[in-house]
């Protein structure tokens, strides 16, 4: 075990890879000289040189096509997007190309690339600039969608996404780079497609991904200690989504809610909250709800921002509002 | 309208071709001309589905084009792909299969007209989406780097596309790609004048679609999609170039669509003196002829040539009957190349948990 | 009334819309000369000439953008985007621009621009060409999406989408252009952000929009007969959504099931179901079922396709299980 | 490295500029420098988050092409834009207020540093993702095909973007469409030789970047961007051809960024040698000894124009300071411009439908 970033998990990961793998390679804006927007690639163009570690013009769409094709002859490229925002330049490619090749061409080809990429708002970065839009992603066959929590999952989930042979979508947020947590030395491979209990519980169960599991679990360990047992599912795997997990944890609790930074309507929370009523409808005992985000375009303001994005202070209230409407008795 | 002539480079006098190379080329032009009528009959009579655009009027471009690229070479084409598939040797069963979405199709069923792969031909694929192709090829080209020194006998992509295609993003970001890289690829534009209904003045602000590699400093060529050996040369040359000096370039090859966009367009937009003009230019038709004129072929070798090839389309057309539909059971099938825990099996009237359903 | 097709419906009200208001100007890939690829411009470039029917090259992103552009100086865009597949090449115009504007600049300019685009599949297109991916939009603040079912509301929201000064993505499914329904004559201007009961019901309440609303009614009809007496819900429009009306009607019939056209992960049916067990929970007898496409790219094969997209006796199965798991007794 | 003189057209020797013309381009020069300064301070301060994107080293470029730009003209620009906004007219006050996040910002301080808007001074917006400003700009010029006649009097657009931007899909696509329909539009690119930390070389492999209208025949000159009335004089030229000729013009002024790429950057990439050079080259450093030399200015009312400018952004502080922050109670204010119904008006922790819970 080492005490590391969820950023230096990633680089460490990208390096051991590409010592790994010579047909791992990286593309991506400003990530070698300039070391990566958010630094993860430090250091690494000068160990591997600009064949393995490219700097792109800013061609989005560009240069995640090339990394498609590259990955239809054996390559596997893993590409950086600045923020999911710029992806919808490439997503023509994502979505209409790397996500649609296996299946349309009868098995014949495949497409070993990952696309790394941070959302997330509360950086003041604006509305075009703060979006969370992985369930877009999570929504189309085809596509593989991790989005880990903590730098062991960032570790283990990375290694993994480079190994698997589909297309998949690494999404990083912008507000865990700095997170610290305790990280597994030597190989680790998670499993895409697998959602994890982080937190036993008896009373009630958070569902979350990303950053905000962070926030489910600060919020988990403090109603422990005015006697709330709260059970804390890490989704981990967006697409293929691990429903089992999610409605074994809920039957055993009768109680949900979500938090997911996204939007609330159509978000990711819409499709936790539709499978958990189908899957555990005789277990609950109070309507599954939604801790998310405004539906607004995110204003620049701080004080507009933080009225617009889920809290802890949020999920400690709609908590509570299902423990009331249950006659939870402390 | 695209003069074929102005600005292609006078080529040095042409050594002849020997009979052989051209009785070859001819059938093939035959094989695609005749393939092409009977998917078109097909469509009408519901065999086929979908969209179906044909590489009729396009055949001297489709065969020089092929005649120039190696077996070691990738390409990658449009959905106007049919005959580019049989001159890459694709079988014509399979490919008449495929439109059928039959299972012995050489996408197994699942892509159809627009979709035409094969792995081993280093086909990798017809595009439906207009440019679609055109990054992924470039891809292919950039994994060429890491496999092997440039040189004569080394690997190179080409890449097709259409007039009206050259007006997208994604043209303009590959090709910058390509040149700055250094990448072993040819962009081939097929300038059949017309993007659906849309002539090339109308959508590109720059006609001369040769010339459009200035942005990139990538050198371009128009040739006469009509001439079969001036195609295949410039081809030749511009693979070479992308061999040797790893060097990307724009072949443009001026060619003509006999028919409508796709098989149910009737082409209404076209005038009668047009589509007259065009028949009159009809690449089958003047090969065969010139053929004949010089000697190469005469009546009964041309009508033998003319025949076999409806002999094969016929034999296609059996093999892509007699093939079995794709099983429902194999819907899932290429669901993903890596399994993994979770995935979606599950049909429309499916709960999304197995193990059916509670209720109060 | 008039007897009329989805198409002529549109067709007529692009053309009222275009004698009604100079500032209303056509733009899109084969509107003009060729007449639309599905014809429904036919006639107006024409009647009104090349400035007011504009047929673009192909270039999605920049002829979108463009709309965008006119419309903030108050022209009123009407764009033909040939199929929502073809719209991923204009998505950060659409998502990142135009969605944003009026916010994100404090009001001072607005988008009143309209993307009319159809979707769907069964029409053999295969994966790229068949795709509903309406639900991206709807999640989008910023967005109005609208997905009339019949000629008349093809009409009434055509008419309110091109006179609302906000970004309208219209959604029109391949399926409907031919599909007849009587129409009021006159101007008719349809209400965005409301849904509507389109059969009354006691039993059960199917909730569709689209396309899919067809086979809703022509399965609540036929049940009708054996003594099921089903409610239809057409949403018509997907953002805003009208929430109470979907749970007004379950409140009352206490059963569910949604009809979509879309994958089911993250699906619109995800928002109606995680919409109902939270606004009719108390109501609800079943869990909220969802009818949806199989999640994979959509084959080209007509037997692969057929069983892959929901139909009206997928409907009426999954309609059978949740009576029978109410014990409902005919 | 770009030569900025290379490919610039030698143009008739000027006529001398008026004295109060030198000073006033100064004034103005002075005051988006010390602008600058000081919202780097401020941001290193905290008072102003998210990224904020400096002029420092273009302000000659900036003045020079405000100082073409007429009132009735339409500007679109990107994030790096203060130095637009206040020589377009914006109060300082209300700028520093929108980098502060106020409600009295030019935006309402629902855009912040990025996103500087204003519609009575036809400035209509930064832009924060590279290349979205393209499209919206060449359709505002499509607009004005529809209000008037050409002619010296109509009204034109300028649209501004970076060298790194020249490689994005949207710039081919509206470029073509701007010269296809002939729209009255100066593309502007301002080429400060990085993108972040990207040489235009590195990028674009036509490093030319004012040829890059090659592919839609559309005229580009280049000027140095340092010189004010060069970059001026270019772009009245270019607008005059927008106005009377609706065609459109790439102008790339050669510029330079004194900073990092944003607020936060030290750009280690670059060398002190490369720094220095870049440093002695500052161009408000350069204009204001020019003007002591040709005795326009003495060193007095130099520096009583620099001591105007501190107390403007003195004042401008001030006043963002004072400034009130949005009312959380508007944050759905501007949530559609034509209310619909049922338009979700919820707080993070309200329930989706208003009438709380049920529960059992
Ligand atoms: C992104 C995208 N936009 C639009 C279409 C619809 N479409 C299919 S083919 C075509 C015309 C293409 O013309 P061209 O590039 O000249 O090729 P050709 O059909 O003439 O071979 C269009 C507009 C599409 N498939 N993809
Ligand atoms: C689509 C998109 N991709 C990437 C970015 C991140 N980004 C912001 S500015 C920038 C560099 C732009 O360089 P240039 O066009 O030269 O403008 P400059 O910053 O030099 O003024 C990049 C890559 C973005 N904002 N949008
Ligand atoms: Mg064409
Ligand atoms: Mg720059």
């Amino acid at each position: 075990m080492t005490m590391q970033t969820y950023r230096q998990a990633l680089h460490d990961t990208l390096r051991t890879e590409l010592l790994h793998d010579e047909s791992v390679i990286l593309l991506g804006e400003e990530i070698g000289i300039f070391e990566g927007s958010y630094k993860i690639t430090a250091g690494l163009l000068s160990e591997f040189g600009p064949a393995r570690v490219r700097d792109t013009p800013i061609s989005e769409g560009g240069f995640v096509g090339a990394a498609i094709g590259a990955a239809m002859l054996g390559m596997r490229p893993v590409v950086e997007i600045m923020t999911i925002n710029f992806s919808l330049q490439a997503i023509d490619q994502i979505v209409n190309h790397a996500a649609k090749m296996h299946a349309m061409f009868g098995g014949q080809v495949s497409v070993p690339m990952v696309i790394r990429t941070p959302g997330g708002g509360g950086q003041q970065l604006a509305a075009t600039h703060s979006q969370n839009l992985e369930v877009w992603y999570a929504h189309v066959p085809g596509m593989k969608v991790v989005a880990p929590a903590t730098p062991a999952d960032a570790k283990a989930l990375l290694t993994a996404a480079i190994r698997d042979d589909d297309p998949v979508l690494f999404l990083e947020n912008l507000a865990l780079y700095n997170t610290k947590g305790e990280v597994p030395d030597g190989e680790q491979v998670g499993q895409i497609g697998a959602a994890a209990v982080v937190k036993q519980g008896r009373d009630l169960t958070v569902i979350s991904y990303s950053r905000a599991v962070s926030i489910a679990l600060e919020v988990a360990n403090q109603l422990e200690r005015d006697g709330v047992s709260v059970e804390v599912v890490d989704l981990r795997s967006l697409r293929p989504l691990d429903r089992e997990t999610v409605c074994a944890s809920v039957r055993k609790t009768s109680r949900a809610v979500v938090l997911e930074d996204d939007w609330l309507s159509y978000g990711v929370g819409a499709e936790i909250a539709a499978t958990i009523q189908e899957g555990a409808f005789d277990y609950l005992d109070a309507p599954v709800r939604r801790v998310a985000a405004a539906e607004i375009p995110l204003p620049y303001a701080k004080s507009l921002e933080t009225a617009a994005l889920p809290t802890a202070a949020d999920l400690v209230k709609v908590i509570g509002e299902v423990l009331d409407a249950t006659r939870f008795t402390r | 309208m695209t003069d074929p002539h102005a600005g292609v480079a006078a080529t040095a006098v042409r050594q002849p071709e020997p009979p052989q190379i051209w009785r070859d080329y001819y059938q093939q032009m035959s094989l695609i001309r005749a393939f092409e009528l009977r998917a078109a009959e097909m469509y009408q009579r519901a065999k086929i589905g979908g969209y179906c655009h044909l590489n009729v009027g396009e055949e001297a471009t489709v065969v020089g084009l092929m005649a120039a690229l190696a077996p070691r070479d990738y390409l990658f084409t449009t959905y106007r792909e049919h005959g580019y598939a049989l001159a890459r040797g694709m079988e014509a069963g399979r490919v008449m299969a495929e439109l059928f979405g039959k299972s012995t199709g050489v996408s197994g069923g699942r892509g159809g007209s627009m979709h035409l792969f094969d792995q081993r031909l280093r086909m990798l694929g017809g595009y439906g989406i207009v440019g679609g192709q055109i990054p992924p090829a470039t891809g292919a080209a950039l994994a060429l780097t890491y496999r092997g020194e440039p040189g004569p006998n080394a690997e190179a992509v080409m890449c097709l596309l259409g007039d009206g295609t050259t007006n997208i993003g994604s043209f303009h970001e590959s090709l910058n790609l390509a040149a700055l890289w250094h990448l072993p690829i040819v962009y081939v534009i097929v300038n059949n004048g017309l993007g659906m209904a849309t002539t090339v003045e109308h959508a590109s602000a720059e006609p001369d679609l040769y010339k459009r590699g200035c942005s990139y400093r990538m050198d371009g060529v128009r040739v006469d999609g009509n001439d079969v050996i001036a195609v295949r040369d410039a081809a030749r040359e511009a693979l070479t170039r992308a061999r040797v000096e790893h060097k990307p370039t724009i072949l443009e090859a001026v060619s003509q669509r006999l028919r409508g966009h796709s098989v149910v367009d009737p082409a209404r937009y076209r005038t009668a003196a047009e589509t007259e003009r065009l028949r009159s230019h009809d690449p089958v038709h003047m090969v065969r002829a010139r053929l004949i004129d010089d000697g190469v072929l005469d009546e009964d070798s041309a009508r033998r040539i003319d025949e076999s090839a409806e002999a094969q389309v016929n034999a296609a057309v059996a093999f892509a009957e007699e093939s079995p539909d794709p099983d429902v059971a194999t819907l899932f099938e290429y669901a993903y190349a890596t399994p993994v825990p979770n995935t979606p099996h599950r049909l429309p009237a499916d709960p999304v948990i197995a193990g059916g359903m509670a209720g109060s």
